[in-house]
């Protein structure tokens, strides 16, 4: 079965090819079946080798399988190669599995877009770059499917590209997260003039064997790499595209903006884990990064009216809680947030799409409502999404995997009481109160616009499929308090360092989970308070003046854009007005126009007049013959 | 003889086209075009048949080597040698030259035999350079591509032709002098002291002088070479030249003319001072790094398609410049890619550019928007050379530039960083055109035509051969391994 | 005959071409400008002469003969172009003939 | 005697010079350069070139002269245009080239008084110039005779009636 690893970056890359030069004449049906179809191959394949992998790990825990060469020298070479461990393996069964329900998802979605077939050709493009990233075995293909995400992912958000406005956030997404892989690609050349190779697995021994732990180059090495993955994954202080990327369609938003592109960084870290851990002090700076995300975004979260920009900072602030995962050392538990994460946010991003198509193109959730009796199956779908996004207690999949996380920040050596409180206690209170806040908003009240356009079974399958998994998906590890189940753990925790310190159980653990429950039950309490009870709080808050000075300041992303926007992009303006009129080519134009005036000037003598002529040839004597008097 | 059939066959061709410029726009047409078609046939063969040690000089090796004394008396000789170099670089040459004549095919013009004369004259002028090796021969050719590059622009170029042209001969002209100028002075010094006057560039490497010579020898050299590649600020003949040239001339100039100042830098000014290049390092990656930055800046600030085109080659130049003078192995093969695909992928641009031009009457981008649904296959073929000129994965440019990066930071971290910052640049400018021209509403009320199929083809083969580089360029550093490894040694 | 009288006959030579120089630039009728041209010239040939006596060599003179032969084809010409002069312009001022320039 | 009859003529010679320059009338001025030119012939015959003297006197006063005179009179300008050449001879006019030329007048003397190598004069007869003519300055005399060929090809030429006289 492992011969047809190949297979699984291909099938998308072959559909692309087709829509992209044939997809024009093909009729709809045809269009959606092969953009559809090779996903949906893929994610067989996947799962196939997933089996036999289970079934017959190979040795080493790893299948690896080099397809041709691509740069040999004598410094440096790299190939197109692909390693599947277990991590690999379970970010290829996110990304194909979600990727498939999405693809057909949106071939319902999409049916009515003039440039259909197009759009599958991006995401089949999307979903095969994404998967060469993961599968990459050296850093060289990982970063060649890392541009190949960020290019599908500008050409989607900027999909309807008639509206300029959605251009301006294509062009915003791509040029910060290219900051971002500028970084990245920085820390390449930099393990590469160490260690002259780019093979992961042969530069992780050759890191461990060659730098001191805490030593200055893998700071500096782990410092770009994060560049590469704050950028990728939204994180602070370039998390600044992911919400102006919700112009994409919902599909686009619900597969790269949250299921997949933007854990790219997550990956990226625990792939390189074992350099990281020679860069205490970066590994720390990882979990401070994703705490102060985690926050900020669900701050922001709280003051969005637009139901796609709720979701975008949701993510965001999810994201956070996988870098803090990886930032204490608690891999798994990052890579288990992150399925989880995928599985509810798709689902949650699909919900709201039709929520939006049936109010027709409304993103705004105060003009939305009572929405539960017209759309129940999108209610319950929502519902359980939000749920498990708010980490209800024991029948959630956010739940168990949030839980994970957080006991890693109490309880690692790098955690403490302060990550927990601060993370655990205000993330997961902000985290509830955002998501009910969306479902008391939109569900309940009155209905303000009749329904129109009502989901197919297209649509509707993959949201039933990814609710289920919302809750499913968290019972293949439970705490060790609660039900000895530990499958995901013993499935991927040999690829990661052994996370410091990590016996569980223990009354502490039990506190612990019991307050995170409360918090997060308190949460979905206080939402209700605050916007479904009639004229409740939220409405007596609105009238004060320092209510509507915060809501401001946390809607517009707590000053982010503004600050980028005046220090650099108007910078940036400038340079090019200024420069435009070439000063640098005026400097050379001006040997010109000052030979031409000289030029000018002597012309002036040439009056046509003979008698200055011969003026000029006695000047001409006269200073001969003064010279021979005077020399 | 290989080298001297590859250099006067497109030369026939251009005559042949001058000749019969009378019989008919048909054959001015094909005579150039066969005869480049064959040149391009004989190089795929020596490249795949041939034997890149059949001849030996010192450390360096050839698929063919000519000798044919022309002036004994003062040392110089027809000296021609085929190395991998210059056999790739010689691929690019033919390979664009046949576009060129295919671009302008259905194009009328006035004294169009003329004009396929200086076309061909401009090719064959690249092919000397890329062949001579004797100082003297190569001068000549450099020279000889800069009259009819001028005829071309002043004969059949936009309106402010005259000015542009004026401004590119003087520029290169003046450049040209001083590297005559250190020709002569490295010809004299080793003619003193080895009483052996030669003009033959392997009689020349290793002239003792003192390191102070070597280093103004080396400006000489570098003069000419900064001015035609062109860094900044050396570029300002480039806009107004690319902008007014015509078309073919445009391509040619961008596609070719910019490379063989890269490749005279890596076959003479490196061998022939290499101390002095090492010394001169930190002042060309500043130059590299302005070129980028300041090439990507104005790409931005532009209006007008060619000019963006063109300011885009100024920035993608730059990273050439630094990635030679990083004399890294990486950075070198880097160098060298980064020439062919930018070869390829700019002359595709501007190819695309003329198309855009020619079905809209106008290039200015604000007046352009929404072409992709009018012409799909145009503005798709625009948008993937666009991405091209950002470093989209899989071309040769992406992995040109991740070597050059590399390959500079083990040589000076601190410009490594700095000539990244043009990959961030280059996004900004690419995606700039991008949705100016092809999105956004459409600007353009009724129909316009689409590619032919046979120009649709054209267009995929030029891109297919900017991803085949990309995804596969064993064989460009393959066949330039040899080269580039003598350069290292400071041979 | 300490200073003898080739020095004198230089000094008059001088003179004669000072005022011959004087005469092409202050008269703007071409008669009197080709008369002041025909000065300077005998200037010339009295200060080859008076050199050629001084050095006791026939080279001045034969230096004569030849500014000899000069002045009368310059002459010769000369007038032919006064004559187109005025057949052209009805006048011989040269201030007037202006299409020298452009 | 002889001193006295060179320094006669001498001063004769730039008296008749400047008459000759200054003259608004052209007649008069030619016939001042006439005497001009006799007077230098006699500077010649003093100074020992005796054939040098009677060629000035054949070639300049005879043929030159005389063809100028020729112009002036086929022109006609002799009347109406001494008040006009009057008008012309204003001082705003002359002073410059006045003092370009006194200037170049002193630097000659200057020069000349400087350094004149010394010598005595003697007396070159015409045999002694004939052999030089024809023995080391044959070129020359050749190039003379083509430079005489053309003056009167250049003449004719330019002599020529023009068929369209210009306005």
């Amino acid at each position: 079965m492992y011969a047809i690893v190949w297979l699984i970056p291909a099938l998308p890359l072959a559909g692309f090819l087709l829509l992209v030069f044939l997809g024009r004449r093909m009729p709809r049906a045809v269009a959606a079946v092969v953009g559809v179809g090779s996903v949906g191959l893929a994610a067989l394949a996947t799962v196939l080798v997933g089996a036999s992998f289970l079934s017959a790990p190979p040795a080493g825990g790893a299948i690896e399988e080099r397809l041709f060469g691509w740069v040999s020298l004598p410094s440096l070479s790299f190939a197109f190669g692909f390693r599947v461990d277990a991590l690999t393996l379970t970010m290829m069964a996110v990304i194909t599995i979600v990727g498939f329900l999405i693809h057909l998802y949106s071939s319902e979605f999409m049916s009515r877009d003039g440039e259909f077939w197009l759009f599958f050709a991006y995401m089949n493009l999307f979903v095969s770059s994404m998967l060469v990233l993961v599968m990459a075995d050296n850093l060289a293909l990982l970063y060649l499917g890392w541009e190949g995400v960020g290019l599908c992912s500008y050409f989607l958000i900027g999909f309807w590209y008639r509206e300029p406005e959605y251009c301006v956030a294509a062009r915003k997404a791509f040029i910060v997260t290219r900051i971002g892989d500028v970084s990245m690609l920085l820390g390449l050349a930099l393990l590469v003039s160490s260690f002259a190779t780019l093979d992961i697995q042969e530069l992780l021994r050759r890191a461990a064997a060659g730098w001191a732990p805490g030593s200055a180059l893998p700071v500096v090495a782990t410092l770009l790499l994060l560049g590469g993955a704050v950028g990728k994954s939204a994180q602070l202080p370039l998390q600044v595209w992911l919400p102006d990327a919700m112009a994409g369609p919902t599909p686009v938003s619900a597969l790269i903006h949250a299921a997949t592109m933007v854990t790219a960084g997550v990956y990226l870290i625990a792939r390189l884990s074992a350099l990281y851990a020679l860069a205490p002090a970066v590994q720390s700076l990882v979990a401070i990064v994703g705490l102060a995300t985690l926050l900020l975004a669900g701050l922001a979260a709280i003051a969005q009216v637009d139901l796609k920009r709720i979701l975008a900072y949701s993510t965001i602030s999810q994201i956070g809680y996988m870098f803090l995962g990886l930032g204490v050392g608690f891999y798994s538990a990052a890579m288990f947030h992150f399925m989880v994460h995928a599985f509810f946010k798709a689902l949650l991003f699909l919900a709201a799409g039709v929520v939006i198509m049936a109010q027709g193109e409304e993103h705004n959730i105060f003009r939305m409502g009572g929405l539960r009796t017209a759309l129940p199956a999108v209610f319950w779908t929502f519902l359980i999404g939000a749920s498990s996004l708010a980490a209800l207690p024991l029948v959630t999949a956010g739940f168990y995997s949030k839980e994970w996380i957080l006991w890693g920040a109490w309880q690692a050596g790098r955690g403490g009481p302060l990550l927990w409180l601060l993370g655990g206690c205000l993330g997961v209170l902000l985290t509830s109160l955002y998501s009910f806040r969306a479902v008391f908003v939109t569900f309940f009240g009155d209905q303000k616009i009749r329904e129109s356009h009502l989901p197919g079974a297209r649509m509707k399958i993959p949201l039933v499929i990814l609710a289920a998994l919302s809750i499913l998906g968290g019972f293949i590890q439970i705490p060790s308090d609660i039900a000895p189940v530990s499958l995901f753990e013993s499935f991927i925790g040999g690829v990661f360092p052994k996370a410091p310190g990590a016996a569980e159980g223990g009354s502490t653990q039990i506190l612990l989970q019991v307050v995170a429950s409360a918090l997060s039950l308190i949460g979905v309490l206080a939402a209700y308070v605050l916007y479904r009870r009639g004229v409740g709080a939220h409405e007596r808050l609105a009238d004060s003046d320092a209510y509507r000075g915060v809501r401001r300041f946390l809607f517009s992303g707590l000053g982010f854009d503004w600050v980028y926007k005046w220090a650099f992009v108007k910078t940036f303006d400038c340079a090019a007005k200024l420069l435009k009129g070439e000063v640098v080519g005026r400097a050379a134009d001006a040997i010109g126009s000052a030979n031409a005036a000289i030029g000018r000037a002597l012309g002036a003598l040439q009056s046509g007049r003979i008698r200055w002529y011969l003026v000029g040839i006695a000047l001409g004597a006269v200073a001969a013959v003064g010279a021979a008097v005077w020399l | 003889m290989i080298p001297a059939i590859v250099l006067l066959a497109p030369l026939l061709g251009g005559v042949l086209a001058w000749i019969s410029g009378r019989a008919g726009r048909l054959w001015v047409r094909i005579w150039p075009l066969a005869l480049l078609v064959l040149d391009f046939a004989a190089l795929l063969a020596v490249w795949i048949g041939g034997n890149p040690d059949a001849f030996h000089e010192g450390a360096y090796s050839f698929y063919a080597d000519l000798i044919v004394p022309w002036i004994p008396q003062i040392g110089v000789s027809v000296h021609l040698v085929l190395d991998g170099l210059s056999l790739v670089l010689s691929l690019l040459a033919v390979f664009i030259g046949i576009v060129v004549i295919l671009v302008s095919w259905k194009r009328e013009r006035d004294h169009e035999g003329f004009f396929y004369f200086n076309i061909t004259l401009v090719l064959s002028g690249v092919l000397g350079t890329f062949l001579a090796v004797d100082l003297f021969l190569f001068f000549l050719f450099w020279e000889l591509m800069l009259v009819p590059t001028y005829f071309l622009i002043v004969g059949w170029g936009g309106e402010r032709r005259a000015p542009a042209g004026f401004k590119f001969f003087l520029f290169t002209q003046l450049s040209g002098l001083v590297m005559l100028l250190a020709i002569l002075a490295l010809y004299f010094i080793h003619g003193g002291s080895s009483g052996v006057y030669t003009f033959d560039l392997f009689g020349l490497i290793g002239t003792p002088m003192s390191s102070r010579t070597s280093f103004l020898l080396m400006l000489g050299f570098m003069a000419a070479f900064a001015v035609k590649l062109p860094a900044v600020p050396f570029h300002s003949w480039l806009p107004d030249a690319y902008v007014e040239a015509p078309l073919e001339a445009t391509i040619l100039l961008a596609a070719l003319l910019s490379k063989s100042a890269a490749y005279g830098i890596l076959r003479f000014v490196l061998p022939l001072f290499h101390d002095a290049a090492l010394a001169f390092a930190p002042v060309a990656y500043v130059l590299g790094v302005l070129s980028v930055v300041y090439g990507a800046v104005l790409a931005f600030a532009q209006t007008d398609l060619k000019r963006l085109i063109a300011y885009s080659s100024v920035s993608h130049l730059g990273f050439v410049l630094v990635g030679i003078f990083a004399l890294s192995p990486l950075a070198l093969q880097g160098s060298v890619l980064q020439m062919v695909s930018h070869g390829v992928a700019t002359g595709a641009l501007f190819v695309v550019a003329g198309f855009m031009e020619r079905r809209l009457g106008h290039r200015d981008l604000s007046r352009m928007g929404g072409l992709f649904p009018l012409v799909p296959r145009l503005a798709g073929a625009g948008v993937a050379l666009a991405l091209v000129a950002l470093g989209v994965p899989g071309s040769g440019n992406f992995i040109a530039e991740v070597l050059i990066v590399i390959g500079t930071f083990q040589a000076s971290p601190l410009f490594a960083v700095l000539v990244s910052s043009g990959l961030v640049f280059s996004v900004v400018y690419a995606l700039w055109m991008i949705q100016r021209a092809f999105h956004g509403r459409a600007a353009v009320s009724g129909s316009l035509r689409d590619l032919s199929a046979l120009e649709a083809a054209g267009a995929l083969v030029m891109i297919l051969v900017v991803f085949w580089l990309g995804l596969h360029p064993q064989p460009v550093f393959d066949a330039t391994s040899r080269f580039l490894q003598t350069l290292q040694g400071g041979a | 005959m300490s200073p003898q009288f080739s020095d004198y006959a230089l000094v008059v030579a001088a003179v004669l071409f000072a005022l011959g120089l004087f005469g092409v630039l202050a008269r703007r009728n071409v008669v009197y400008v080709l008369i002041s041209v025909e000065v300077m010239l005998n200037a010339a040939g009295l200060a080859f002469i008076s050199a050629g006596s001084k050095l006791g060599q026939p080279d001045g003179q034969v230096m004569f003969i030849f500014i000899l032969t000069l002045a009368a084809a310059e002459a010769s010409v000369g007038l032919a172009l006064v004559i187109q002069f005025y057949r052209a312009y009805k006048t011989l001022d040269t201030d007037s003939a202006r299409e020298l320039k452009d | 005697m002889v001193t006295v009859l060179f320094f006669v003529a001498g001063a004769l010679a730039i008296v008749s010079t400047a008459l000759a320059v200054t003259r608004p009338n052209a007649v008069h001025a030619l016939l001042y350069l006439i005497v001009a030119i006799l007077s230098l012939s006699v500077l010649f015959y003093l100074l020992g070139a005796p054939f040098a003297a009677a060629l000035e006197v054949i070639v300049y006063a005879g043929a030159i002269v005389v063809l100028l005179l020729f112009v002036v009179m086929m022109l006609n300008l002799s009347h109406q245009s001494v008040a006009e050449e009057r008008t012309l001879l204003k001082p705003s006019i002359w002073i410059g080239p006045g003092i370009l030329a006194a200037v170049l007048l002193g630097a000659l003397i200057a020069l000349l008084s400087n350094g004149a190598p010394a010598g005595g004069d003697s007396i070159e007869g015409p045999a002694a110039v004939g052999t030089a003519l024809f023995r080391p300055y044959l070129v020359g005399v050749e190039i003379a005779s083509f430079l005489l060929i053309s003056g009167v090809v250049g003449a004719y030429h330019l002599g020529r009636r023009l068929k369209e006289p210009r306005p």
